[in-house]
């Protein structure tokens, strides 16, 4: 079941997560994965959650791959649209081979 | 005088300092956030156990005026910084009006430094006092959005209508207020006296050093991000903190002559107003004021704010209350 | 039954309650995995401590016959649930065995608890009466994994033959067992008294306050996954507790009257059989019963399950003991 | 040194780490990569260790490169064959260019 | 705003973090970003945090976007001549698209 | 030797056994980085804030001589690797050095082992002995690091030139260090008194037990990396604790006689000799020494460098104590 896929990373701010998750979700992917995630851009050093206490806002990595590129445009456009300019926020694609999955 | 230098060596404000100092050493000592979150837990979770037993036999009416001064206290503060702060031309007014609300809200932390130097200190306050956070808390977060909103409709005409049952929810929910509102609860309903003595009570005391300590080295780290804002953030957050605890010892003191509200209770109230969100604030304005820059507002109130607070903000107001009452 | 509102009123239950409440309103208060286990162990370390020192000089065949009575029923709630919710058509039956395994095997804070009350209540119990622990927990998952494989073999005549001393293995070294085990033998074969005393047994009842909360907030936030699978889970998880605690009181009665196992001992025969594993058992059994739906299982210990076992079934055998010793 | 060579990932659940690990090696593998993650997918949500303090089925991403892309695809078949049908699992490859490694 | 570019990643020892942060910065990327990790490699297993309570070698993964593929080279090039010999580390590079970013 | 027999009852020791023991049995038990890093912070804060305390009005003078001979040990004990170990033809010299570094330098929790033993024993010393600590550890590493570099020279004449500042700065800066000067500073110029013996003392023996149950999981499980490279280094880290903790006993000695250096001061200054880093030292070498294999240096101090200087060095140190004094 090989299968020419988009994986579509979305690097944003921790708590926009549950957010993004849900704009996913409307799109009908058929799952994401979630990694904590620090870094620099042009908001300022966020942490990855180690060194600062306090730091609220620490970055989530998304990852979605759907077998339709559209979709996953689809799904940049409705993150970026919607918070892209008040939050930190950075969006790519990548085509990939899907070797296994429960469904896609 | 000397109640400051005695203040500077007590534990409390002795590890906040200690900790400014380590951080602006480049320690690499780091103590966990999951450590941190779990001492503010405990902290909050025992003001709020002995609060609420102790007010299992309260005349709660007494507490409605002094609850009324917190809202109109929490909201004041917003407004002031609407026409101060976020009128400087140097200033985003967005950034303006999310600082104030943050410094309107309440920072657990203060409150619980406050409440061991009253204990050892022997003040009486009523033990319903602390339960007055929420209700300067939350309306100064709503009225920062409110404002925010309102300023992006003026000049917009594009703001949404502002939902202000979805604030106030988040607030509550916030794990902050949550554990406050939890030991209230239990102390009220239940019988957590064992727990209570044996737990969280004999721990409260150094839990509350080691998150000074942590607080110290937070608002070290911060101060760069402050740096990399207008000057003014940091004017404010030196200057507010006290202005608004006056303000409230103020409130507090004609609250003592009308219902004699007691001078612990007004000091409590000056803290609470003095005090800036360090938990729940931040996350809850990013999300309704999602323009504001948070290295503004976290910035000014962890790096100076919080500091001013508890080293200069609780003996002045415990001073001024052995002056005047 | 003033016994039962006595206890919703006791720490142990109140701060459950006040978790899965704080849960359904939605907190954001997190505590963390980190801070959990390491409650976890210190709780199990001291209940092992505690039973160590004092079986130094106790008659340990006096062991034996309740030892025996716990493998037993530890199998035997596997068998039920093998013939009993596995066999409903609604249910997958590898969903239901390892449901019945969970059930069969030991949760270390219901235990924990239970050990609060009772001395609390200055009910004796045998020293050693903690120790029962393994012998029902190991017996219930080796059992639950071979019926699996049974039943798998004889629908595809494809399963591989169930090797069981891995299991057992796998059993003693999850974190519960071994750090209740590794308190034993410390207790058995230092002198830990002094380590006991200033540090352990004081913090005992605050910790497993902290983690009631804990169970409280992850049993209301089990309930969603329970609810994708068939109801005859949340049925069987608030009616077993209660008749596993009940065979169990049976038991140790017989054990009582043939050999003088007291009563408190009773109780906590009935308690571990009344409880469902939350830590060690989910992962043995996923990997044990990889076709098994673990939010099945999960979702009916964690949700219903333990909630009963601690709330309902802690005050009842204690209060039966009362009515019939 | 740079190198043509295939980026496998494989998200499944935590407790099949040690497992997927011993697989990897058995191809010989040079090396891999570990990394917590959380996700959703036809199992359900599954956390990424932070909210759900009883949480034992966290997933884990596995990313091994390798120079040969057969092997990729070697593992990702022992894989899916043994574990995929039971639990949590989505795999894909993704050719990469490798500029610095110890050994590949 | 679509736009081809380079994703490097870079997964070496987490004692060097600030270190190889420094060297991305001095290559003016736009950003980096950072996340925990572990493995096992020619310099045997490193653990991801978890297990061991001492590892002080965990590793880390640093991903940088950038617009230039030759940046991306250059950074590559100055931390593998820098660390590579002693330290834990692998660098590949992967062909992107970026969809938002704020600025690359 | 009744004494050593004892000390294995003792919990210190019987802790550290029981996370080897339980290690070797392949539990999953695990306590978390970050409690491991809490705890050691509130032991060395604890040590630090009782030296600060009792320095107050101590003769620092009588400490020069005791902290110029920590300073000797330190620089000789990596000077001994230099010219032993390092010169192994199986041993590449660059981990020979870093290793001889290693052990030269000192570790908190083998340090905070020996307190609670001389505390239980009653044995006194100068309260500033603790603070002894820097003096050692530091000198260690600069010599390693400054070796190897020398060593590098010698064959490639490629090195650059050590900078040793940056190395102290490093070292000053490392979580132990910084949690122990944290707390002299604390106990010398402020008044922590009240959390003192409401938190950090009370819970000091009871952390400790935890911290040894860690080293000793961790002594296994790294026993492993040690088996990857020469068993010299096995050797080395066997024999090397008790040789340095009787070259420093025999200085100690000396002060004694020279300047009444007490025998519990003496006992500190072969425990902290004969101890091996294992917090701030290993990152500081794998900057310093890049080339240095970790697992070889690393390998031997956890594995069995802090198992020997706690199990066999402390009671060594103490009988011999009571012997010549
Ligand atoms: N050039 C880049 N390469 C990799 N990650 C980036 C880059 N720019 C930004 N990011 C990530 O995206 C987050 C948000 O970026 P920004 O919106 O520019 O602050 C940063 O915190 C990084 O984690
Ligand atoms: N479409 C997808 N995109 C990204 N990650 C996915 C996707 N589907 C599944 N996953 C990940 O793979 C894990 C297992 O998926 P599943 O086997 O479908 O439950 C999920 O928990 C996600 O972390
Ligand atoms: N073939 C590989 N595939 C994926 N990750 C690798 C590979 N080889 C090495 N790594 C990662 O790079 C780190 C350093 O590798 P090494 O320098 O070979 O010890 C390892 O700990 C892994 O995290
Ligand atoms: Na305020
Ligand atoms: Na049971
Ligand atoms: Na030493």
């Amino acid at each position: 079941m090989t299968q020419q896929a988009t994986r579509l990373v979305i690097v944003t701010e921790k708590v926009l997560t549950k957010a993004v998750a849900a704009i996913i979700e409307s799109y009908d992917a058929s799952g994401y994965t979630l990694i904590a995630a620090g870094g620099m851009g042009s908001h300022n050093t966020r942490s990855s959650g180690e060194p600062s206490v306090l730091d609220h806002f620490g970055n989530i990595k998304i990852e979605v791959i759907t077998a339709d590129p559209d979709s996953a445009k689809k799904i940049a456009d409705a993150v970026s649209e919607r918070y892209a300019a008040d939050y930190a926020c950075i969006i790519y694609i990548d085509p990939v081979e899907v070797l296994y999955s429960h469904r896609l | 005088m000397s109640r400051f230098l005695i203040q500077f060596q007590s534990p409390t404000l002795a590890f906040l300092i200690g900790g400014i100092v380590i951080a602006a050493l480049g320690t690499r000592l780091v103590i966990s956030e999951s450590i941190y979150k779990f001492i503010v837990f405990m902290l909050l979770l025992r003001v709020g156990l002995e609060g609420g037993m102790s007010i299992r036999e309260a005349n709660l009416a007494e507490m409605i005026l002094p609850a009324l001064l917190a809202v109109m206290i929490g909201i004041g503060i917003v407004l002031i910084s609407r026409v101060t702060l976020a009128m400087l031309p140097a200033v985003r007014t967005e950034d303006g009006i999310a600082t104030g609300g943050l410094f309107g809200a309440v920072s657990g932390s203060t409150l619980a430094a406050a409440i061991v130097v009253l204990e050892s200190e022997a003040i009486d306050y009523e033990q319903w006092a602390p339960a007055l956070y929420p209700f300067m808390d939350i309306p100064a977060l709503v009225m920062a959005i409110v404002l925010a909103n309102l300023y992006f409709k003026g000049r917009e005409g594009t703001a949404e209508k502002v939902r202000i049952w979805p604030i106030i929810k988040e607030s509550l929910q916030g794990s902050a207020l949550s554990a406050l509102l939890l030991g209230i609860a239990l102390g009220l309903l239940t019988r957590p006296e064992s727990v209570y003595e044996s737990f969280y009570d004999p721990l409260f005391r150094g839990l509350l050093s080691v998150l000074m300590l942590i607080m110290g080295m937070e608002a070290y780290s911060r101060i760069q991000e402050l740096r990399r804002v207008a000057h003014w953030f940091a004017v404010y957050a030196a200057v507010a903190p006290l202005v608004h605890g006056l303000i409230a010892f103020g409130f507090g003191y004609l609250a003592h002559v009308l219902t004699g509200f007691s001078p612990g209770g007004v000091v409590i109230l000056a803290v609470i107003a003095g005090s800036s969100s360090d938990i729940s604030g931040p996350p809850t304005l990013r999300a309704g004021i999602p323009r504001a820059n948070p290295s503004a507002y976290v910035g000014a109130s962890t790096s100076v704010g919080t500091p001013v607070a508890i080293a200069v903000g609780i003996p002045l107001y415990i001073a001024l209350a052995e002056a005047v009452f």
